[in-house]
């Protein structure tokens, strides 16, 4: 007996229908349209261009970024390179909706995020040249360290803000995740523990579509926004290239989040317009229909329109040029000149306290290297 | 000087530690209003607050995530595994998250958070609560790995346990939880210092946590047989105090190590691989090991055959005495 | 500033309200009340009795097995015990509504759902009793081992749907888990797994109230039903301690997994009567006013009184009473003549090809023990 | 006899299980339509449909859990770990379910895996793509533990792997993945055989998977120097080979291990005790242990300081050669 003649010899009871179903996606929030153009909600909520100047400068200079990275991993000079193209919108809009207090912690492809932060180029740039793990100070620059293991940044910020929250302060904390994370055990349980606690955590999904070769269709049966929902944390579906829509849905759930009401949950639909890594080759399980698709939504060309429309000046365009290509040859510069740790340093960042296999090992391979150096 | 249970020495210094440090605070599933399935923290809840002794949910990979952001967020978080079985699905944030966090950072980051580990069998539970999982944490750099036989250890260690910037993965010998002993009024010994109990002029007996006592049971014995057999309580799986252990592997020139965990690769292989390395000239006889068998921890009913017992710790005594290079 | 003054200060813009948000728990479907009264749904889909007194008796005599098993432990013929009591009829309702060839990924309290399957209480109280792991042949019960690490089962019953779906056959799978164990990773990348794929899956939640010491309501943020549904399966909340209802769910969401509709979920509220296990002391933490509360919903006598009202003759019940009192003699017998198995036997069922660590250490444990016995 | 690289040999032999045995499913992330992020399953999802060759969710320990639940309904499934670093939110599903599972059912149920990871460093990779977690598996009962060094073993093994009906962790050494060698016509070796390379007069070095090529390296730099240095491929690393090892460690009576992963508590330390347990008498030196050091894995700008490398073996195998009871 097929599935098909099982479905069609019974039918559930009426009255026994599900109490509790999936509901349809709900559609997004959206300010600015592909075009430029305001939506009827954008046009309600105005918008403050000397504000929406701003934000689109720090996307236009993560986009640089980008693209200068990515230059330098083909020259060589870096040994990979994750690119955010097509994410900036999300990650500006939503990184400038926080407090400077309040603690962020990312996954890996949050550059646009990064430098909104006050991260550098030369500290973005040294874990991709092989020179460390995390070229900042996660603490000082209020930005954790990437977390290259799938989702567990999402149970640290969870953490983070249930120590808040012990310690009677008033900041947040909002940690950035992917659709593909998302089927990590350890981002269910973060939903779960925040929402069980009521911590103040916004978690925020950057639905880009894929998970390296993996279309987010396939990889779970139920929208992101609903799910979260359903850990009893409320969620906005929003336009993830839209960066005024991101950065008003963010204040929203920052403002629900820090009134004590327990965790919320964004989902952004964006797009990773590059490949998954600079190693990747994206033509093997996407087709061209798609990337063309995605690119008439770009975040920054969209923005660009909506400011000119607005009156936003030649000059100010002009001079984001200038300062753009400034940027993109501090990049580089700062990329060459980062070095690679002395390997004998290392043996004392393991443990705070003194360990003699440390102090051991650090010896021997000291004694070694004059060894060789002296060519015995 | 106070007489106390195990169990209860490890409440008394997680009392003294909850005292000492606002920061510190205790997580883990049923710790708060039940006081732990072993009473381990009965009435910390009530003296400090359901703030500090956090009863949570059950998930542990959730309970050591978390305790990373908590000492992210200037907090000293001790969490508590249930039963050693239980540590699998929190395998992650111990060994790719928690241990490396520290050098990932540049050494920027410190991360002084306890995992409390009721370790080891022998007390007739079911499958999954009786395990010896220390080797896996052993084998991890950036972990310090220790374990307690006795009551003036357990309440010593944990405070310092607590008090180390580092992360530590501190077993407890669930089966002795109910042992008595005195808690002396000064802590002797450094967190990773190992203590050399008699003399050991024929053979050397080194353990840890739960096989202590077997291993005095069997020195005993022995000098009943006319040997000086020395047992050397490790205390500390890693790093090794070395200096002890090889002073101490010299002088007897014979060398049983004991553990619960399967021998393949357990911390005992390491042990034997370091004395022989280093004490090679002096040795009379190979490191022998005894431990469990390489099989998944069985049945209770059949467990004392296969845990290390007297009888076999005294064979292999006696093999390593009479080991003789040209048989 | 305190979370109530932010929360004061401003409020979100109403056209930026979270989209999708936790709705409210629904009611439980019921049939049958306390008290042993059909309810208007009970009464619209009437009564088989012969087929009710039929799981009444496997309520009847799962509980006769609790007893006498708790008894055991007391005694010392058994280490430990899980009481299943008040459990009955969540177990036996959805079990019944299988088909023989549907497979069963237990948890470990599943007693009264094992009994349906002709698990002998031989073959189940042998784990109890120290003599093995699992006493009962999973594959030829349909009713696999007890997972006592919380949640892992829920996976393999994905991965055995999954198999029977690339096997083209239409049994399903039903696996039971609990509140707390909810909380696990595990479970929730099952349940995504299974909805992203469409696999044929009922996940049957005994939320009886506690993990141990926890309430469900500071295990999680939400019903369980809704975050199933937010994963994207159809969900039913039913009163676990109504053998009807659970059993007309669970045939419904059957009916929906048979026919090939991917997953669905089933949250029955139900009460652990007893401590967790024998070693537990519930009064440590929880109120004799709540346990009287749910000793009053007792699915068992519920089902007696409504049977009674129904007509079934005495001779039923005493029936019934001389039945379980023959299964409490068989069951102590059973479990007296448990044997250990022999040491040397575990060596042969760890691989199921040759192993020389396997063998060496067999020959080494039967010198010994020779040699021992020999008194050398 | 065919040319092929290492990760040809695979997704060749891949191939031909695919082929032999119906039941036999490949699983993981990204290895359908992309055919893995190193490409070692190339094409066969093109060949055999998504049914065989499944492109899974985001979620290790879902993809060996779904994976048990496939095996117990009668199929084979293959398991891809996309990186090293990224199995161990699988632990509890290999260590507490795959590995126990028949124990467990005493001796019922069959759990043919086989859990495929690509190991190792030495490729400028970003963090948590270069470790070497061998020796959890290995010290793990119920579990077999494989790596392979060079395409033929890659072809021959990954097929005995499939066809075993025991669990198989199954090691890849990620940066030999291009190197080129001869795939023979048939297997001459059993899967848990190692393979004894030169004769080793004087000097025995030990290694599996990546350190292969760099023991042979230095072996052949030692034999400029005029010592006999042979290489045993462990191939197998649980089960042992105890015959070969023993066999090899007995003639040469120096022995080094060589491994990438840190050395304490790593696998190197289970053979140093193995063969100083079985060949103390013939032993002219301890045995000795190249490995990583204890630290979490380098930055790539300094991954070769980190890596054994053949100025470390060779000054090792000095110390073996040069060493003297009375030093
Ligand atoms: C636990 C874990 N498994 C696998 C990987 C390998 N991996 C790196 S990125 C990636 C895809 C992630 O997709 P998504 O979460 O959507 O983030 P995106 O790359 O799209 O930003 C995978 C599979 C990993 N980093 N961690
Ligand atoms: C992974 C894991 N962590 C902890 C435990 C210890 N433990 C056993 S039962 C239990 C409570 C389980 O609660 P629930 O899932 O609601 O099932 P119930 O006991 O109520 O049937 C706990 C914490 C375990 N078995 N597995
Ligand atoms: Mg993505
Ligand atoms: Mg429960």
């Amino acid at each position: 007996m097929s599935n098909k003649d099982v479905a069609s010899l019974e039918r559930i009871a009426p009255e026994l229908e599900p109490q509790s179903i999936p509901t349809p996606e709900r559609d997004v929030i959206r300010f600015v349209q592909s075009d430029g153009t305001l939506t009827e909600l954008g046009q309600s909520r105005g918008v403050d261009v000397g504000f929406a100047q701003s934000l689109y400068r720090e996307m236009v200079l993560a986009r640089r970024l980008d693209v200068e990275a990515l230059a330098l991993q083909r020259q060589g000079e870096l040994n990979l390179w994750l690119q955010c193209a097509g994410q900036e919108a999300a990650q500006v809009g939503s990184i400038r909706a926080l407090d400077a207090a309040d603690m962020v912690f990312p996954s890996y492809r949050e550059h646009a995020a990064a430098l909104s932060r006050g991260v550098t180029a030369s500290e973005l740039l040294s874990p991709w040249r092989g020179a460390s793990h995390a070229g900042w100070d996660g603490s000082a620059r209020r930005f954790h360290l990437y977390s290259l293991v799938l989702g567990t940044q999402t149970l640290h910020a969870t953490g983070f803000a249930a120590g808040s929250r012990l310690a009677g302060t008033d900041d947040i904390v909002l940690t950035y995740f992917g659709d593909g994370a998302a089927s990590q055990g350890d981002v269910n349980e973060a939903l779960n523990w925040a929402a069980a606690m009521k911590l103040p955590v916004v978690f925020f999904c950057q639905n880009n579509q894929w998970a390296i070769s993996t279309p987010s269709s396939s990889q779970m049966g139920a929208p992101l926004h609903q799910r979260a929902a359903g850990f009893g944390m409320p969620a906005w579906h929003v336009d993830g290239n839209d960066v005024l829509a991101v950065h008003a849905v963010t204040e929203a759930a920052a403002l629900h989040v820090r009134s004590g009401r327990g965790p919320a949950f964004i989902e952004a639909q964006t797009y990773r317009m590059a490949g998954h890594s600079s190693s990747d080759d994206p033509g093997r399980y996407r087709g061209a229909d798609e990337v063309t698709l995605w690119g008439g939504r770009d975040p920054i060309s969209r923005m660009a329109k909506l400011l000119g429309e607005l009156g936003t000046a030649e000059q100010f365009f002009a001079g984001l040029r200038a300062e753009s290509d400034d940027f993109a040859r501090d990049i580089r510069s700062a990329c060459l000149s980062i070095e690679r740790p002395r390997f004998e340093e290392l043996f004392g960042n393991v443990y705070a306290e003194p360990h003699p296999v440390m102090e051991r090992e650090r010896a021997e391979f000291c004694a070694l290297t004059s060894m060789l150096d002296a060519g015995v | 000087m106070e007489t106390m249970t195990l169990g209860g020495a490890l409440n008394a210094g997680l009392r003294r530690a909850l005292e000492a440090d606002e920061r510190v605070v205790l997580m883990g599933e049923d710790i708060g209003r039940l006081g732990g399935v072993f009473r381990v923290t009965d009435g910390l809840q009530k003296q400090f607050g359901a703030n500090r002794v956090i009863d949570t949910p059950l998930a542990e990979s959730g309970i050591v995530g978390t305790a990373i952001g908590l000492a992210l967020r200037g907090f000293r978080p001790v969490c508590e595994i249930q039963f050693d079985g239980f540590v699998y699905p929190a395998f992650d944030q111990i060994v790719s998250q928690l241990a490396k966090l520290r050098a990932r950072s540049g050494g920027r980051l410190t991360l002084p958070i306890v995992i409390r580990i009721p370790g080891g069998g022998g007390i007739g539970a079911v499958e999954h609560h009786s395990e010896s999982n220390e080797a896996y944490f052993a084998h991890t750099a950036g972990l310090r790995v220790v374990s307690c036989s006795n009551p003036n250890d357990a309440f010593w260690m944990i405070q310092q346990a607590i008090a180390s910037e580092d992360p530590v993965i501190f077993f407890e010998p669930k089966r002795r939880y109910w042992d008595k002993g005195q808690v002396e009024p000064h802590a002797d010994l450094p967190l990773h210092g190992s203590r050399m109990l008699g003399r050991g002029d024929d053979a050397l007996l080194v353990a840890h946590g739960p096989s202590v006592a077997l291993a005095l049971a069997a020195a005993a014995a022995a000098h009943e047989d006319g040997y000086s057999v020395g047992v050397l309580d490790l205390r500390s799986l890693s790093p090794l105090d070395l200096p002890t252990l090889l002073d101490a592997a010299k002088r007897s020139g014979r060398v049983v190590v004991v553990h619960e965990a399967s021998t393949f690769g357990g911390i005992g292989a390491e042990i034997a691989a370091t004395i022989t390395e280093h004490c090679f000239a002096d040795l009379k006889s190979p490191v022998l090991r005894v431990g469990g068998y390489n099989i998944p921890y069985p049945p209770a009913g059949v467990e004392n055959e296969f845990l290390p017992d007297i009888d076999r710790v005294l064979v292999a005594i006696d093999r390593s005495l009479s080991f003789q290079v040209a048989s």
